[in-house]
């Protein structure tokens, strides 16, 4: 197995501890590609953050991480920098500055080789190689960030993500603030390249339509926690938590900033993160409340083959009970 | 567990009064910068009730000459006779009041400058920004010494020197607050409404960008009386009157220093450390407490 | 003037910054440069024109009869006086005096020191050595204390060591510089108690000095100590203040976890991308901020009698010696519009983005 | 920007550079150490170099224009005059052995020591002395510094090269005073530099010249390095070198002393306070001479062009010769002295200074205008001007308040100082002082038109009074309103003094011209026109652990050394076995290096420490 997530979860420790994410447990092998959907704040990115500890020192990780067998959260950081783009990599929002605006592309990819391979040869070559097999010229070596297109600068990043062979990439929303069409190439690209070599990839996104597009599986958070898990198809179809199918029923215009924030039709904010509260997060926004909702204990049942999710309602009633519900009112 | 939903919790957006003041209460930055504020202008203030005129008259002392600190003068004596201490107390006048005062006319000319090229876009603005840089760019000292030479030794002059040097940065940062203030669109509606230029400057913008005046006001405080302390020091202030920079100026020019006699040296410039600290702390905690940006950021 | 606030400066010449890169019109990146660098050299020289013809301005109208400031306590004659105030071209009307200067000025005449009797070009020329010494190397001292400083308590902004860096530049910001000087003479210089003082108390050469170069080399580094220190001291502080905002700035930034994800130590991250990002501004600013290291000089040549232009204005001041006041003013004027000059182009050239442009 | 990460730690380069940058600061402290203290006498004095200060920046040393007192004290050691101050400060012989003077007065014979040459071996003769002087007499570039003292010359002669006859237009008693400081250069030299004598500078050493030191080195505005005379005929100077030393702030210049880097402080700069801190340090003589420097109140008496013209905004009330004595009374001399200067000066109302004790003119005791507050406040009643309600008196006529202006030098301290108590004294008897600091080019000007009503002032008396005397008399006074071709101090005009005035410069009998002279002291001191408050030491210091033989002269009653010549103190003086005791400063060198260790190991093993465990932070 390349990666085993059990009961992970991330505290911030200030004057009121902010529960970011609360027990996500997953397993990814490799050439599998899991997406990980849901608003903003609802935990995802700090949950993959957290898998290489990237997260500023005021979080406290708890759980575990297994990558390649090894336990990662109580791993020497010395290890763990060593497993950091070597082992698993991460495409970032490349149009948005996670490029270093002074350095050319070709420094910025040529430092993860040296960093992890100090006797390399022949970088210049392997990055030009690597500038063209995501579709650059390799000229673009001595460019700087600012000449490129924010599709361009994308790809630049994942060429970065792919320069030390990862087993496993971490995809942080790569196609936000793409238009259509360079969204289209970056994400055939990604899954190009995840079907050739074999890598396991978790993509992040807030669109539900994308990573159903690119990934096999899907996990939906709310609230730092995983409320639904399953094969993507059949999840998006039949979503088993109103959540989801808030999500899926808004399938938002890709691209329009204002649908990160909340999917459509959905009204109220997430919770507090502070606040530690009994029974179901998502209840106080849910259209299909139960009274049990605020007081029973949620877990993420299963609820189907292959699939998981964490609403009373799946226990008892009929699958699609909750979707249906949902679509009626939209509707 | 009740049923009713939990409250949730939201972000205040903006601040009140009230927590804006528990705000400052709780940066102890802000607490000693405040207290020192306090205790300095009570004795300035205060000053004539415990310092007589006899007290600063070198006709009417009678204390050792150039003394070291001893019960009767715990700062010791001036080359006069005169106690240190009651001088020292009795400087706080000048050079907190010229500090005011030529902050005072920085504000004016700053923000009188600021809104107007914030407000007028064109050439006039473009006019009073180039002014405005010109000034920023020139070295303020050796202008200053100019001005002072020009107008004659004393106050009055010294004080007009440092708002013609200091207001220069008051206005860039005016105008950059105009600038934003009027792309909001209660200006549009006012604008439409016909309000004349004069009224959506002084209704409209002015009360948006003076808790931005009052940091700024703050902050120039503390460099006006460094400067006044400078300026005086180097001989171009009133030479008889009671104030630190003359203080030191007497000090430096008698030849206490090869005299070792660190009590004429060392309590006014304490004591100018000291007030511009205040001004600076409590300048800085205002400036975190009306700007939350500043405050994430720094 | 010598002091905008630690904070607000960053600020607004940042602004300033923003303001000037913003001017470049389009085109291609070349002929972009030499346009850039025309306006800016034609702003700089339209600031100096403003100078010299303020300065003129301004010292026209100081009383200008020196004869008998400089003829006091010796023996002279009236007629004697006369001539003197011929000499002087006191009493011409103001546009040939303003035409006398211009000539000179075109001709880098700066005009004639009642007081040395020497022209004040010479005297300049004579001085600027110590000065440049005096700022150069307190400068440099400052730029590499100040942003190592500035560094460290920005990037581990809120630690103990933050919170030191940053509580002590603010009071040593809050420091009269001259007041600092007058305290390390007296320490260091003077001594007390059975403590000798170990540095001289002013100038920049002892007379005893050994011939020879070395030993001469070694006895103006004797006597920049003190004064170094105090503008080190002083100047150290604001530079630590720019530069930590210009790293607290950078923090949020993706790029810098997009390095740690890459495996980079923590100082790896700090010193090969937020560094480099954050020197840009803060260059800028430094240079931007020379003017106030000029006061600065000011008051500390004067305390340590430091044989610069600063002592150079402090004497001109004291008759005053209007064209060498003058002639001060217009080179420490010309001086920093040239730096600032610099430091347009210096953020144009060290800047990819803005250099792209 | 660096391209290739492997390469050495860029931290650790980082480090290296502070290391280093911080051992060349340590290394600048330890050689200033060693450079400090004890260490350079000890190097110097075997070769004999005697180190004192000059007076004031010194920038040109053109004999026709200098009048920087560190320019003329230099050329008085390269540059031979026809007589010369003894010790006794009066004329003695230089380069005239000796001189007569004719029945008619009129005319003087110096007769010349023969056989001297220039230091580059060509003869001097009487044709260099008549050069010298005629070129001063007739270029009036070349009359700058010393135009004054031949003005009344009506031609300088040399019958042979070893005598120098000097005529003048009316008998004159001050020749020889006038000739002691006028310098004579070598003709051969001079000739190529006439036509630019305004502006030549003379600063291209060796200089040659003639006299017990040759000029050999020069540091603009710094220090002049003289170098001992081979040839001198009055014997070589014991010291084989001689620099003079510029120190711009006086507190340098005592450090310096301290040290023992220097052997002499003195006159101009130094601080009473600065003067006193010296009394007591082992090996220091700190000694005063008497001044020939007064320190005075004018007071306006009513400015008025020579022709009778009233100009200039004085107060109208000053004219009253009560105010002006009132004002006198109320002046506590003593105390000024004491607590202003420290008690080194001498407390007088004399005109004329006490540093030539034969014009010096004390007043009767019955005439003293001595500190005397209630007969002030009593005359002034009485010549009505009652009090008012805010203490202040008024003219009882106008109304008008007894308010007047003060203007004092904001570049002189001791201006303001002076102020303070004149403002106390003056509030004492119900006159209102308004203190206005103002530069000195400012006062000046405002003195040359009339516009002020009290200043501070400063005059220095030369070998000769008469110039002092003369800036006393209406033939001084401006032309028109403006103030021009005016040279007066006070506006002072009296036809009495005039007279006296015009007798004394002709009068050849001693006592007679003693008689004139104190004379027009006392009219003086009567008018109240000028009130001196007193006569300011001079303050020196100098190392005697190191030199003796320095000419000191004997001191008077009150420990006043006589004003001298310091040249005779230069040239005497011989160098003394060093003894410096290092001791404590070498104790503080190994203080200092036991702490720079101790900072540096720590800082080192922080580093190394955090090298460690820098693998394990984030």
């Amino acid at each position: 197995m390349l990666l085993e997530v059990n009961d992970l979860s991330v505290t911030y420790a200030a004057a009121r501890p902010v529960h970011a994410v609360r027990g996500v447990s997953f397993t990814l092998d490799g050439g599998q590609t899991l997406g990980v959907a849901g608003e903003s704040g609802s935990g995802k990115t700090t949950m993959a953050l957290a898998l290489l500890r990237l997260l500023p020192s005021a979080a406290r990780i708890e759980g575990s991480v297994r990558f390649q067998g090894e336990e990662l959260t109580t791993a020497k950081w010395g290890r763990m920098r060593a497993v950091r783009w070597d082992g698993a990599s991460v495409v970032f929002q490349g149009a948005m500055g996670a490029l270093n605006p002074v350095r050319t592309v070709g420094w910025q990819i040529r430092e993860a080789i040296v960093q992890h391979d100090r006797g390399a040869k022949g970088i210049r070559g392997r990055i030009e190689e690597l500038l063209e097999s995501v579709g650059l010229p390799a000229r673009r070596y001595e460019a700087y960030p600012h000449e490129l297109s924010g599709g361009q600068r994308q790809r630049v990043m994942i060429a970065m993500a792919l320069a030390c062979r990862p087993d496993l990439i971490i995809a942080d929303e790569p196609t936000t603030a793409l238009d259509v069409i360079v969204q289209g190439q970056v994400l055939a690209l990604l899954g190009e390249l995840v079907r050739e070599s074999g890598i396991g990839m978790i993509m992040i996104s807030h669109d539900l339509s994308v990573l159903a597009e690119t990934c096999a599986s899907l996990a939906v958070m709310y609230a730092g926690e995983v409320v639904e898990h399953g094969p993507s198809r059949e999840l998006v179809r039949e979503p088993r938590h109103p959540y989801t199918a808030a999500l899926a029923a808004a399938f938002p215009k890709i691209g329009d900033p204002a649908s990160r924030l909340a999917p459509a039709g959905l009204g109220g904010d997430p919770p507090d993160a502070s606040l530690v509260l009994p029974g179901c997060p998502f209840a106080p926004r849910c259209p299909v409340v139960m009274d049990e909702c605020t007081s029973a204990e949620i877990e993420l049942w299963n609820a189907g083959l292959e699939r998981r999710s964490a609403c009373l309602r799946v226990l008892g009633d009929a699958p699609e009970t909750a979707a249906g519900t949902v679509t009626e009112r939209s509707g | 567990m009740s049923a009713t939903s939990a409250p949730l919790a939201h972000v205040t957006s903006v601040p009140g009064r009230s927590s804006r003041l528990r705000a400052l209460v709780r940066m102890p930055g802000a607490v000693a910068g405040i207290a020192i504020l306090v205790i300095v202008a009570a004795v300035a203030i205060g000053a004539p009730l415990f310092v007589h005129s006899y007290d600063l008259d070198v006709t009417k002392v009678n204390g050792p000459l150039l003394h070291a600190p001893t019960g009767a003068y715990p700062l010791g004596t001036d080359q006069s006779g005169r106690s240190e201490l009651l001088l020292l107390a009795w400087g706080s006048r000048p050079s907190l009041l010229i500090g005011i005062i030529a902050t005072a006319l920085t504000m004016v000319l700053g923000t009188v400058i600021g809104l107007l090229a914030g407000h007028y876009q064109g050439i006039v603005g473009r006019l009073l920004m180039t002014v405005t840089d010109w000034f920023i760019v020139l070295p303020s000292l050796p202008l200053a010494i100019a001005l002072s030479a020009v107008m004659g030794e004393g106050d009055t002059s010294i004080t007009i020197a440092i708002a013609v040097t200091s207001w220069a940065s008051t206005a860039r940062l005016l105008r950059a607050q105009t600038l934003a203030v009027e792309a909001r669109p209660f200006i549009e509606r006012a604008k439409a409404l016909g309000a004349s230029n004069t009224q959506i400057m002084v209704r409209q913008v002015l009360p948006n960008v003076v808790p931005l005046i009052l940091v700024s006001a703050t902050l120039t405080v503390a460099g006006a009386i460094l400067d006044q302390a400078t300026l005086t020091f180097l001989g171009l202030g009133n030479p008889t009157e009671v104030s630190w920079g003359s203080m030191l100026n007497t000090a430096f020019a008698n030849g206490d220093i090869t005299a070792g006699a660190w009590w004429t040296l060392v309590p006014p410039g304490l004591a100018i450390l000291v007030v511009v600290l205040g001004f600076s702390l409590t300048g800085r905690a205002v400036e975190r407490v009306l700007n939350p940006r500043l405050a994430v950021e720094r | 003037m010598s002091s905008s606030s630690p904070n607000l400066v960053a600020d607004e010449v940042a602004l300033g910054v923003e303001s000037a890169s913003s001017v470049a019109p389009g085109g291609g990146a070349g002929r972009d440069f030499a346009t850039y660098l025309g306006i800016k050299l034609l702003a700089a020289l339209v600031s100096l024109v403003a100078v010299v013809v303020i300065a003129f301005i301004l010292f026209s109208i100081i009383p200008a009869n020196p004869v008998r400031t400089l003829t006091q306590g010796r023996p002279v004659s009236a007629a004697e006086l006369a001539t003197l105030r011929r000499q002087l071209g006191i009493g011409e009307p103001i546009y040939t005096q303003f035409w006398h200067f211009l000539d000179n000025l075109l001709h880098l005449r700066l005009g004639y020191s009642y007081q040395f009797r020497e022209s004040v070009s010479s005297l300049i020329g004579q001085r600027i050595g110590p000065t440049m010494l005096l700022m150069g190397t307190s400068t440099l001292i400052s730029i590499v204390l100040g942003l190592w400083l500035g560094i460290r308590s920005g990037w581990n902004e809120g630690s103990r060591f933050d919170r030191i860096a940053s509580g002590a530049s603010l009071a040593l910001w809050s420091v009269p510089t001259f007041w600092l000087g007058i305290i390390l003479l007296v320490v260091l210089s003077v001594g007390f108690g059975a403590f000798h003082g170990i540095f001289p108390a002013g100038g920049m050469h002892s007379p005893t000095a050994a011939p020879g170069a070395v030993n001469t080399v070694l006895d103006v580094a004797w006597h920049l100590v003190l004064p170094c220190l105090t503008l080190v001291l002083v100047v150290f502080a604001q530079y630590v203040t720019i530069m930590r905002s210009s790293i607290i700035d950078e923090l949020g930034n993706p790029y810098l976890l997009t390095a740690r994800a890459k495996g980079l130590r923590d100082d790896e991250v700090r010193r090969r991308h937020a560094v480099p990002n954050a020197l840009l501004p803060s260059v800028t600013i430094i240079f931007l901020q020379l003017g106030a290291m000029v006061s600065g000089a000011i008051t500390v040549e004067v305390v340590f009698s430091w044989p610069g232009l600063g002592y150079l204005t402090y004497q001109a001041l004291q008759l005053p010696d209007i064209q060498l006041l003058e002639g001060t003013f217009i080179f420490f004027s010309a001086a920093v519009i040239g730096m600032n000059l610099v430091a347009d182009i210096l953020y144009r050239y060290l800047d990819p983005r803005v250099r792209a442009q | 920007m660096t391209d290739c990460p492997s390469r050495p730690e860029p931290r650790l380069r980082a480090r290296v550079v502070a290391l280093l940058a911080g051992a060349l600061v340590f290394a600048c402290a330890i050689v200033g150490l060693s450079t400090a203290p004890g260490a350079a006498r000890a190097a110097s004095s075997s070769t004999s170099t005697f180190i004192g200060e000059l007076d004031t920046s010194v920038s040109n040393f053109n004999p026709f224009l200098a009048f920087e007192q560190g320019e003329i004290d230099t050329n008085d050691m390269i540059y031979p005059t026809l007589t010369f101050g003894n010790e006794k400060n009066l004329p003695g012989p230089w380069l005239a052995k000796s001189w007569s003077i004719s029945p008619n007065k009129l005319t003087w014979t110096f007769h010349l020591r023969t056989g001297l040459k220039w230091s580059d071996g060509t003869p001097l003769t009487a044709s260099d002395v008549t050069w010298t002087y005629n070129l001063i007499m007739h270029n009036s570039a070349a009359a700058t510094a010393n135009g004054t003292l031949v003005a009344g010359f009506k031609s300088v002669t040399a019958p042979n090269a070893s005598t120098v006859v000097i005529t003048t237009k009316q008998p004159l008693a001050n020749v020889l005073n006038d000739v002691m400081v006028i310098p004579i250069v070598p003709e051969h030299i001079w000739k190529a530099h006439v036509k630019k004598i305004g502006t030549f500078t003379n600063t291209t050493t060796p200089v040659v010249g003639y006299g017990p030191y040759v000029f050999t080195g020069y540091q603009p505005g710094q220090s002049v390095t003289l170098t001992a005379s081979k040839s001198f005929f009055g014997g070589v100077p014991k010291y084989h070198r001689l620099i003079l030393n510029y120190y711009a702030n006086s507190s340098a210049a005592v450090a310096a002393l301290r040290s023992g880097a220097i052997d002499s402080v003195g006159p101009n700069e130094m601080t009473s306070t600065e003067w006193k801190s010296l009394e007591h340090v082992p090996g220091v003589k700190a000694y005063q001479n008497v001044s020939n420097d007064w320190y005075a109140v004018e007071v306006n008496s009513g400015a008025k062009t020579r022709s009778g013209k009233p100009m200039g905004n004085g107060n109208p009330l000053l004219h009253n010769p009560v105010i002006r004595r009132a004002i006198a009374l109320g002046i506590n001399r003593n105390e000024l002295v004491q607590k202003t200067v420290g008690g080194t000066a001498v407390a007088t109302g004399s005109y004329l200074t006490v540093a030539f004790p034969q014009w010096y003119w004390t007043p009767p005791a019955s005439q003293a205008q001595n500190y005397n507050p209630a007969k002030a406040n009593a005359m002034l009643t009485k010549a009505g001007f009652p009090k008012g309600k805010n203490g202040y008196r008024y003219d009882k006529k106008t109304g008008k308040e007894l308010s007047f202006r003060l203007g004092i030098h904001s570049d002189y301290a001791n201006d303001a100082a002076t102020a303070n108590y004149l403002k106390g004294w003056m509030k004492d008897i119900g006159i209102n002082l308004n203190v206005q600091a103002m530069s000195n080019t400012q006062l000046n000007d405002n003195l040359a038109i009339g516009d002020w009503d009290l200043l501070m002032d400063q005059w220095a008396e030369g070998a000769d009074p008469t110039y002092l005397l003369s800036i006393q008399t209406c033939g001084v006074l401006p032309l028109n309103k403006n103030g021009s071709g005016g040279n007066t101090d006070s506006f002072f005009c009296n036809h009495r003094y005039d007279q006296l005035y015009n007798a004394e410069q002709h009068e050849f009998n001693l006592a007679k011209r003693e008689a004139d002279i104190k004379a027009m002291e006392k009219i003086l001191y009567n008018a109240d026109d000028d009130i001196i408050l007193y006569d300011d030491n001079y303050l020196w210091a100098t190392r005697t652990n190191y030199l003796k033989g320095y000419v000191y002269g004997s001191a008077n009653s009150q420990g006043l050394y006589p004003l001298q010549n310091y040249e005779l103190g230069w040239t005497k003086a011989i160098p003394a076995a060093s003894t410096s005791g290092g001791g404590s400063s070498s104790t503080l060198i190994i203080v200092i290096i036991v702490v720079v260790v101790l900072l540096g190991g720590g800082g080192l093993l922080a580093t190394l420490r955090r090298r460690r465990t820098a693998e394990e932070r984030e």
